[in-house]
């Protein structure tokens, strides 16, 4: 009965928030509104069961997503009432294909059942006995270890994308080159001036 | 001797296209300094490759068994045999004389280039490709063959046109593109319906699978898109003016001698002996439409101020003699389409030199500008007339054979037809005569005139076959129909076992 | 999972492998060499990377079946579609190679992405599994999205990253609910056990999930409606990427396409194919009609790659054996085409810079005989006009819409193919017929020698062309 | 022998045309003139011994088409029919050539000229000597080509040209019957043969042949449409109108083609096809009632025009119509003696008004001449003798028993032929046979009156012109000179020498089978059909009838012996003859009085009341005007015809071509594909979000297509 | 009444409609584009969690988790370009994102 009320108040705040980051006018109330939405919704996941899942969201979303965006936000300098501007124009349609798609995924969200084999057919059941975390752990590092490793070129290549997109340079300022160091030789080090007395370092 | 000699057809067909190579590696190895080098190898290369597949056209023609029934000359290479495509030539009666007409005209062609002066290795090239291309079509006996060829011969009429045409040819060289390539393919959907049902392209295996009624029905009407198009039949014929007269001279020759036979060519390959039910069924509106082509295209052509434009039309009304031969299927009818478009080869392709000779002097097409050539151009006067009177089928060329024995044909199924083709005839001799007339008789009236020279030694060399080829042709009509006689006589007789089959 | 099954799971991994850890090798490299000496170095081994792996593909992995449960399977498609991508994605390097010079975009990121992409791509193709799928096209995406904007002080650059990651991410969105969906019905992520499912008995949210998925991978092959990215994209992005974009993705996009309707839905042809076919004819009509009034030669490239997308997915709506050859024949004659096209576009430049107006080529048979034969040739064949190559593309296409009994879709294909004529026509004719005095800069010989190659391969390949078919018919044979 | 005849002038031509320039005039000329004097003596030769020496052969040269049962060759039939005509033909053509010699001194194109006329005799032999009706075709549209090149000889002169192309076209409308008719044959009776087809006839007499709906005899269809080509060449009405503009050529070109040879190519065709026309009647008759008018029709505009040329042209046209009509009425006999005849006397009359021309410097209108006859006496008796031989002055003395023999120039025996033959066809009820009669007579009135005429204005009167030329007007030289006097003499006594032998006693000896020896009446020879067969037996039959076949004065006798002789030749006699009734003497003078009638017209009104005519003219009374407008057909038919093509040339190719197949089809399409393309650009704004909704809608609408299809829901 | 999967997958569908709603009307802001788009992951990820759950799989679970790892690199490489995307254009208005169009 709790566990019953507790979905009904996470996917009622769930779902008010994600209205919310798509009408509040301002960007950064936005975002708020989606972090709201992800912590609603990892409460809606440790009632599913998936406790590890809820703290992921937690971590990766709130923690790194939302953030970014944030800072994006707030780095940015935009006038955001003018992006608003226009709001209301799309309304209509975008009503009416929300409307659409609503009924549509519901009847389809109505009709659920899974296969006939679906039991036969899983990959992966739920080990009984065996902690969330721990399972998923299970079958992460064996039997998924290879989208594990693609998962892990995604990042890298999110990281290089990042990085080369926005990395500069800013003249003038020196920065550690590793090659240069290691490529140095005595013949860049030092030079040998033979001093005439009297004269200095006439150059 | 040929017997073991397989590849002889290939070689044949392709020799132009290895002219075009030579070329093209002149072309590309050649400095810029030496244009005129280029230019004029170029020119020797074509002839001398042209005159190559004539000679061996010829030979060809020597050799070839009239008596026989079914392909001579058979080449065949395993080529995605997986999937029952392969590539295979040959020649019958029906095809082998195309052949020859081909050959024959390309050095013509070649010849009568001598007004293009921009680009000539570029213009050889384009026009040894599209020999190879035509000759292609007429040797091929696989349909994918067939239609690599069939169409492969647009792209380098589509250089001629728009490179070396006249002022409006970029609308003549896309319209004269896209009209064909729309009607061709649906021609392709319908090979390949073919292909499925008989599991292989081979043209003499489809000659011997019977389609069903419904699927002859929309593969005909398929067909004949294509062909019609090509041909072209009215309503579908509007391309053919403005290619026309776009086209540079030697471009008017091919168009005209050679690739508007494809669509006959075609009927008579595929449309008549593959659907014979269907083109019984469709036959009447083959006639009415040919019937229509050639009183409509007539009036049309009376009325031109542009002297290659009129011949255009007039090319259309002569093509409407031959649908209307070939569906009369028989033997006089399919005789006569087939000596028809040899005949009209060389007359159209003679006609068009003549409007070349004087555009190649004035640089216009338009009658009016004329008048009262015969002053100062006897030799072209007399030349241009004897084609005129041979366009308007005069007894005695080769003009008149190919009518009358259309006519002939056509009239044993229904006077209606025989009888509008005769109003044809009529009307031919106005305009021809009228044009004529404007052109050569006359006082010289335009004082640009006063200069114009007759014909020189190249061109009496171009035009002395074409009046031998027309005026003996006219007179001993069996040297051609002999040739043709025993595969058209099969393919009526297939024609007609296959209708009684399907009437019982 | 024991050692060795993992050596033998990573023996059909070879190919990946090779482009992952050679692409971690190459950032290595290049964090660690100058950079104005190491960007060269890295695009010839990236170069040769990709090759590695295109012929590790061919020849070296000697088996076929799955790996990692099922969830990565090594078969004739696979083998096919990976040497096809690797050595296109090669050739695609080469070609930007002199640009990047030019343009000073010659960081070391460039071919370490590349080659990552390509990772993602060849991932995609073995994918059999909805984790597997997803995250090949995620690694792939992510790179191009980078790739796309990679000439970041270009404000068209920026602009088409930015339009190219919002769709992208919109399609990803799309794609996983829909994969979402069928994982829920059918009750696993695998293929093969999804196929069990489907064929137990087909439900509507399985539907309504597979034209999720469907949708979302439209998106990657740019087949309309979800093809509104590609022009702007094809523009904006740096010329050499736009090349990249035309040629492997689409190869790996499709291949998946294929691979996810044949094989977990192959029990409900009839469901999907009506969705296929609207999109093919709705892409072949988009490709045909957007690209006659293009002036941006990229922009003209990308109408026709969206129509021969179409094309594509006739071969994948006839849902055969047929139907499966006639897609690979067609796409590799069909990059054969793109990738001569782009490199004789990247041939071309101007002292203002590159060529990008369809104008610009006026007189090319002229000035630059070579290329305008090269071209002319080229775009004939990816028009699928007779004499080229590309015309068998096209007619195995049709072929396998015809045998499959969608008469329709085989007329609507060919009429397009007309429509599309005209506008390849239209680059031939201002080749060929218009004039023009614009100097162009001498090119790199590369780039120039690739675009002629490719130019006489669309003729030379014609004897040769039962290999290939012989190829992709075999790879029909084995797979359905 | 027969080869040379043929062929000689061809290449004679070719000689002339090729090389003229190379060679000089004076060579070409020599050539040709000589060449086809060649022919004439040795169709002289042929003449006889075919005809006297009953030698009929053909000769096969070669295959020109040979397409299943379409076997046509290049052959050279000679039996009567064709020999008289090389006869004719190959005379006036060297004729003409000599008077050209002269003729055309100064033109600058001479070799041409006679290239032209060597080219023509060549067309006209091989016309007359076809075995077959495509060779027949081939001289036949050969004669057409050289008409047309001679017309329009003077290719400067725009009214030339056009006169040649009139000539053309309407010919060519007049082939489109012929072309059919050969077309009809060789379906009726699977060959173009004369021989094949002739014998083939008993078999076919009840063929029917389906057309519009409709089913004909396909006889009379064949015969009909035949006609139709011979009324093309032979400038009947409805399709004469080329044959007056035709006098645009030089002279001697309206003597040899126009009114000599060529233009009796019709009548040729009729006679040489009379087993076709004997077995359908209704054609016969189709024939008879053409030419009957076209004989009147042609008196009455020759009498209004001022052309002395033209004149002459309608006096052809209209003694064509006499050749017709009695062709029609199964006088075949009759018909090519009446072109026999025909030929020297019009001949003779172009040749002469060619002269006159010549002697005034080219002046044409009789308007300005007048008085000549001082000036050029010579030419003057030439045409005096032409006319008398054209109006048919003559007595038939023997046939009222005045004399042994009757007196009479050429034109009296063959014109009173025709028209006493027609009274007594029509006796017999051969349809229109008196109407015919009557047209024959007043015709007969109507030349004497315009032929009388022309003398009176020409050569009689003051000259109407400017002096100098009257002064300078003089008889030709010899080379002129010489032909005319040659047609004089022909003139004068062709017509009683030959009349035995065309018409007379000796004609079943003369014709063998080429043409019946007498006349048959169509309708009677559908009531025995047998009778009227092309057969062996034929000629015998004739011969018996022969004697009386011009004269049916005495016809009873001939009629009683004939019925003596045999059930067959009874038959065949009844068909020739109908019982052999008297002719009422007034039907044989009733010509000879309006031959005087209207000669005596002409004398009042041109020279008793000199001046009258002119004024006449000059108020353009309707009638008048009607005449001299020759009753309007040319205009009816530029309205119609020409205005026309030239409105439906325009309509098809301004509307049909431009507007609708170009507007509808190509351009249409692309147009439309192009304003597609537009919009679809247009679609494309740019805007990530219309991306974005553009996709998201295509989603939704798949998915709930598919949920709608599915029937999920 | 019971909460079972129907209700998850509701919410879900809710949420990605929300998500679809969102960027029909927020058609300016490209970061609220993607925040859209990050409603639509986050659908997908609490169906894929209720199926897990209800189908007692973790392959849901673990989809989802790499979802999540995929979508915060997508996020990264997103907020990148239009980083550089403002840096070029001073602005991010999708309004003004039509340099190419046509």
């Amino acid at each position: 009965m709790l566990a019953n009320l507790a979905f009904w108040a996470f996917s009622g705040v769930a779902i008010l928030s994600a209205l919310m980051v798509v009408i509040a006018r301002n960007p950064v109330r936005s975002v708020l509104f989606l972090i709201l939405a992800f912590f609603s919704a990892a409460g809606l996941f440790v009632l599913l069961g998936a406790e590890f899942l809820a703290m992921l969201l937690i971590v990766v979303y709130v923690g790194a997503v939302a953030v970014l965006f944030l800072f994006v936000v707030m780095m940015l300098d935009v006038d955001f009432t003018e992006l608003k501007q226009g709001f209301l124009s799309y309304l209509p349609l975008g009503g009416l294909v929300a409307l659409i798609l609503a009924v549509e995924l519901g009847m389809i969200g109505m009709t659920w059942q899974a296969s006939d084999q679906a039991m036969a057919l899983r990959d992966a059941a739920i080990p009984e006995g065996m902690t969330n975390v721990e399972a998923l752990g299970l079958v992460i590092y064996d039997q998924y270890v290879y989208f594990f490793q693609a998962a892990g070129l995604v990042l890298l290549v999110a990281m290089i994308g990042a990085i080369v997109l926005t990395l500069r340079h800013k003249p003038g300022v020196r920065r550690q080159s590793v090659s240069a160091q290691v490529g140095r030789d005595r013949k860049d080090a030092i030079s040998m001036h033979d001093i005439k007395p009297g004269q200095g370092i006439g150059e | 001797m040929f017997g073991e000699f397989e590849a002889f057809l290939s070689i044949l067909t392709f020799v132009p296209a290895l002219g075009a190579l030579v070329i093209a590696i002149f072309r590309f190895t050649a400095r810029n300094e030496d244009q005129g080098l280029i230019d004029r190898n170029s020119r020797w290369v074509a002839w001398l490759a042209t005159m190559v597949t004539f000679g061996m056209s010829i030979l060809l023609l020597a050799n070839f068994d009239t008596e026989a029934t079914g392909f001579q000359f058979v080449h065949e290479v395993t080529w995605l045999e997986q999937i029952g495509l392969g590539y295979r030539m040959g020649v019958d009666g029906l095809s082998v004389l195309f052949v020859v007409l081909t050959a024959f005209l390309m050095p013509i062609c070649i010849m009568a280039s001598g007004a293009i002066k921009a680009r000539v290795a570029d213009y050889m090239i384009a026009f040894l490709l599209l020999e190879t291309m035509v000759i292609g079509v007429f040797c091929a006996l696989d349909l994918v063959v067939f239609y690599i060829f069939f169409e492969g011969g647009l792209i380098p009429m589509f250089i001629i046109i728009g490179v070396w045409g006249g002022q409006n040819r970029v609308y003549a060289a896309f319209k004269f593109f896209l009209y064909t390539l729309l009607g061709s393919v649906l021609m392709l959907v319908a090979m390949i319906a073919m292909f499925l049902q008989a599991g292989t392209t081979d043209v003499t295996v489809l000659l011997e699978t019977e389609f069903a009624r419904d699927a002859q029905m929309w593969m005909w009407l398929a067909f004949f898109a294509s062909f019609a198009v090509k041909m072209p039949m009215w309503p579908v014929h509007t391309w053919l003016p403005d290619a026309h007269v776009q086209a540079p001279t030697a471009g008017s020759v091919i168009l005209a001698g050679v690739l508007l036979k494809l669509g006959g060519y075609g009927f008579l390959r595929f449309s008549l002996p593959m659907f014979p039910e269907a083109s019984d069924y469709f036959a009447p509106m083959v006639f009415v439409l040919s019937i229509i082509a050639i009183i409509y295209t007539s009036l049309v052509a009376f009325r031109q101020t542009d002297i290659k434009k009129l011949i255009a039309y007039s090319s259309v009304a002569h093509m409407g003699f031959v649908t209307m031969g070939l569906f009369a299927m028989n033997e006089t009818g399919v005789q006569g389409a087939l000596y028809q478009m040899i005949s009209h080869g060389f007359i159209s392709g003679a006609l068009f030199l003549c409007v070349g000779v004087i555009y190649d002097r004035m640089h216009t097409r338009e009658i009016a500008f004329y008048g009262g050539l015969v002053h100062r151009m006897p030799v072209f006067a007399a030349i241009f007339g004897l084609f005129a009177m041979a366009n308007v089928g005069l007894p005695g060329t080769s003009g008149f054979v190919g009518e009358i024995m259309t006519m002939v044909g056509a009239f044993q199924v229904s006077w209606w037809i025989a009888t509008g083709a005769a109003v044809g005839v009529i009307l031919s001799a106005m305009y021809m005569l009228t044009v004529y007339r404007d052109v050569v008789f006359g006082e010289i009236t335009n004082p640009k005139l006063e200069n114009i020279t007759d014909l020189n030694r190249m061109e009496w060399l171009i035009f002395v076959p074409l009046v031998i080829g027309t005026l003996v042709l006219g007179v001993f009509s069996t040297l051609i129909t002999d040739v043709t006689a025993t595969a058209v006589n099969h393919l009526i007789s297939n024609y007609d076992a296959a209708l009684a089959a399907s009437a019982q | 999972m024991t050692a060795d099954m993992l050596s033998q799971d990573l023996s059909l991994l070879i190919p990946e492998l090779v482009l992952a850890g050679g692409a971690l090798a190459l950032l290595m490299l290049g964090v660690f060499l100058r950079e104005d000496k190491a960007s060269g170095l890295i695009q010839w081994l990236t170069i040769g990377l990709l090759v590695a792996a295109g012929l590790a593909a061919l020849f070296l992995v000697s088996g076929e079946g799955t790996a990692f449960n099922d969830s990565f399977v090594f078969d004739s498609l696979a083998r096919f579609s990976k040497t096809a991508i690797a050595l296109v994605a090669a050739i695609a390097m080469l070609l930007a190679m002199p640009y990047l010079k030019t343009e000073n975009l010659g960081k070391i990121e460039y071919p370490v992405l590349v080659a990552l992409a390509v990772t993602g791509m060849v991932m995609m193709v073995s994918a059999n599994d909805l984790i597997a799928m997803y995250m090949g096209i995620e690694l792939q995406s992510l790179a191009l999205y980078v790739l796309a904007a990679f000439n970041r002080d270009s404000l068209r650059a920026s602009e088409a990253g930015l339009k190219y990651f919002v769709l992208g991410a919109l399609s990803s969105g799309l794609l996983l609910y829909g994969a979402s969906l069928v994982y829920g019905f059918a009750g696993s992520t695998g293929f093969y056990d999804i196929a069990l499912a489907v064929e137990s008995g087909s439900n509507v949210g399985l539907t309504v999930g597979l034209v999720f998925v469907i949708c979302g991978l439209a998106f990657k092959v740019s087949a309309a409606p979800f093809h509104m990215w590609t022009p702007d994209v094809y523009e904006g992005a740096p010329t050499p990427v736009t090349a990249f974009f035309a040629t492997a993705p689409k190869f790996a996009a499709i291949v998946l396409l294929a691979r996810v309707l044949m094989e977990p839905f192959g029990a409900v042809v009839d469901q999907w194919r009506d969705v296929i076919w609207m999109i093919a004819v709705l892409s072949m009509g988009v490709g045909a009609f957007g690209a006659l009034t293009q002036q941006n030669i990229k922009r003209l490239m990308a109408y026709s790659s969206i129509g021969n997308m179409g094309y594509a997915l006739v071969a994948v709506a006839a849902a055969s054996q047929t139907g499966l050859w006639a897609l690979l024949v067609f796409m590799s004659l069909y990059m054969v085409g793109v990738i001569g096209s782009f490199a004789g576009i990247l041939s071309m430049r101007t002292r203002e810079g590159m060529v990008e107006q369809v104008s610009d080529l006026a007189g090319l048979a002229q000035r630059n005989p070579g290329l305008g034969w090269s071209m002319t040739a080229l775009m004939f064949s990816i028009g699928g006009l007779p004499f080229m190559v590309g015309f068998f593309g096209k007619f195995f296409v049709v072929y396998a819409a015809v045998q499959a009994d969608m008469m329709i879709l085989a007329v609507l294909a060919v009429l397009f193919s007309v429509v599309g004529a005209a506008y390849y026509l239209r680059i031939v004719k201002v080749i060929w017929f218009d004039s023009s005095d614009i100097e162009f800069v001498p090119s790199a010989v590369s780039t120039y020698w690739v675009a002629r190659i490719a130019g006489l391969a669309t003729i030379l390949l014609l004897p040769v062309l039962g290999w290939l078919v012989f190829r992709a018919y075999s790879v029909g044979l084995s797979l359905l | 022998m027969a080869p040379i005849i043929v062929f000689g002038p061809l290449l004679a031509s070719a000689f002339a045309g090729l090389l003229g320039n190379h060679v000089g005039h004076r060579t070409a000329q020599i050539v040709t003139t000589a060449t086809v004097l060649l022919s004439f003596v040795l169709s002289v030769i042929v003449f006889f011994d075919v005809t006297y020496g009953g030698n009929a052969q053909t000769i096969h040269l070669a295959t020109w088409m040979s397409v299943g049962a379409f076997d046509v060759s290049w052959a050279i039939k000679l039996d009567s029919l064709s020999a008289v005509m090389l006869v004719v033909v190959t005379s006036v053509s060297s004729l003409v050539h000599i008077y050209s010699w002269g003729y055309m001194e100064h033109d600058p194109h001479r070799a041409r000229f006679f290239s032209y006329l060597s080219l023509f005799t060549f067309a006209m032999l091989s016309l007359v000597t076809a075995d077959n009706f495509l060779q027949l075709f081939f001289g036949w549209e050969g004669v057409g080509l050289a008409s047309y090149l001679l017309i329009g000889f003077w290719y400067k002169k725009k009214s030339a040209n056009d006169a040649a192309i009139k000539a053309f076209v309407t010919n060519r409308v007049g082939d489109f019957g012929f072309a059919l008719g050969i077309m009809a044959l060789f379906l009726v009776f699977g060959s173009v043969t004369f021989d094949d087809v002739f014998a083939a006839i008993p078999e076919h007499t009840d063929a029917v042949l389906a057309f519009a709906g409709m089913e004909f005899n396909a006889i009379e269809l064949i015969a009909f449409l035949l006609f139709i080509g011979a009324m093309g060449k032979s400038a009947q009405f409805f399709l004469h109108v080329w044959l007056p503009d035709a006098m645009e050529g030089p002279t001697p070109v309206s003597a040899l083609i126009h009114a000599a040879t060529m233009v009796t190519a019709g009548v040729f065709l009729v006679c040489r096809a009379f087993p076709i026309f004997e077995n359908a009647e209704a054609a016969s008759a189709f024939v008879t009632v053409i030419g009957a008018t076209t004989a009147l029709f042609a008196a009455t505009v020759g009498m209004a025009q001022n052309d002395i040329k033209r004149v002459v042209a309608y006096s052809t046209c209209s003694q064509l119509g006499y050749m017709f009509f009695a062709a029609g009425l199964g006088l075949y006999g009759a018909a090519m003696f009446h072109l026999f005849t025909h030929a020297f006397f019009k001949a003779l009359l172009f040749l002469g008004s060619g002269a006159v021309i010549h002697g005034v410097h080219d002046e044409q209108d009789m308007r300005k001449m007048g008085g000549l006859y001082k000036m050029m006496p010579m030419t003057w008796m030439m045409m005096l003798i032409g006319t008398v031989a054209l109006t048919g002055v003559g007595f038939s003395f023997g046939v009222l028993g005045l004399l042994p023999w009757d007196l009479g120039f050429a034109g009296f025996f063959s014109k009173d032929a025709i028209i006493e033959g027609a009274f007594m066809a029509g006796r017999e009820g051969v349809f229109f046979g008196i109407p015919a009669f009557w047209f024959g007579v007043v015709a007969a009135l109507l030349t004497s009156f315009y032929s009388w005429r022309l003398i009176f204005m020409t050569f009689h009167g003051k000259f109407r012109g400017p002096k100098e030329v009257y002064e300078h007007a003089h008889d030709p030289k010899f080379a002129m000179a010489m032909p005319l006097v040659v047609l004089a003499i022909g003139a004068i006594f062709a017509g009683g020498i030959f009349k035995k032998d065309f018409i007379g006693e000796n004609a079943g000896h003369f014709w063998h089978d080429a043409v019946p020896a007498a006349s048959h009446g169509p309708a009677v020879a559908g009531d025995h059909g047998e009778a009227a067969a092309y057969g062996d037996d034929h000629a015998e039959a004739d011969t018996h009838a022969a004697d009386d076949a011009h004269s049916p004065a005495d016809d009873d006798h001939g009629a009683e012996a004939a019925y003596a002789s045999s059930d067959d030749h009874a038959e065949a006699r009844e068909g020739d003859h109908g019982g052999g009734h008297h002719p009422p003497t007034w039907v044989l003078l009733s010509p000879f009085f309006a031959t005087l009638f209207g000669f005596g017209l002409a004398i009042w009104f041109y020279l008793i009341n000199e001046g009258m005519g002119a004024r006449i003219a000059a108020r353009g009374g309707p009638l008048h005007s009607f005449l001299y407008n020759k009753w309007y057909v040319d205009e009816i038919y530029h309205f119609v015809f020409v205005r026309g093509a030239k409105g439906l040339g325009d309509l098809f190719w301004k509307i049909g071509d431009v507007k609708l197949i170009d507007g509808l089809g190509p351009n249409g399409v692309a147009g439309t594909t192009l304003a597609a393309a537009r919009r679809l650009a247009k679609g494309q704004s740019g805007f990530l979000y219309h991306y974005a909704f553009v996709m998201l809608i295509g989603v939704l609408g798949f998915s709930v297509w598919i949920l709608v299809s599915q029937g999920g829901l | 009444m019971d909460v079972g999967l129907g209700h998850y997958l509701a919410v879900a569908g809710v949420l990605f409609t929300i998500g679809v709603f969102g960027i029909f009307v927020n058609r300016k802001n490209v970061i609220i584009l993607l925040m859209s788009v990050e409603l639509i992951l986050l659908s997908v990820n609490i169906n894929l969690v209720a199926f897990s759950a209800h189908l007692g799989d973790l392959a849901g679970q673990v989809f989802a988790l790499f979802v999540l790892t995929v979508a915060a690199a997508e996020a990264a490489v997103g907020l990148a370009i239009l980083v550089v995307y403002f840096r070029n254009r001073g602005d991010i208005s999708v309004e003004g994102v039509n340099l190419m169009k046509g």
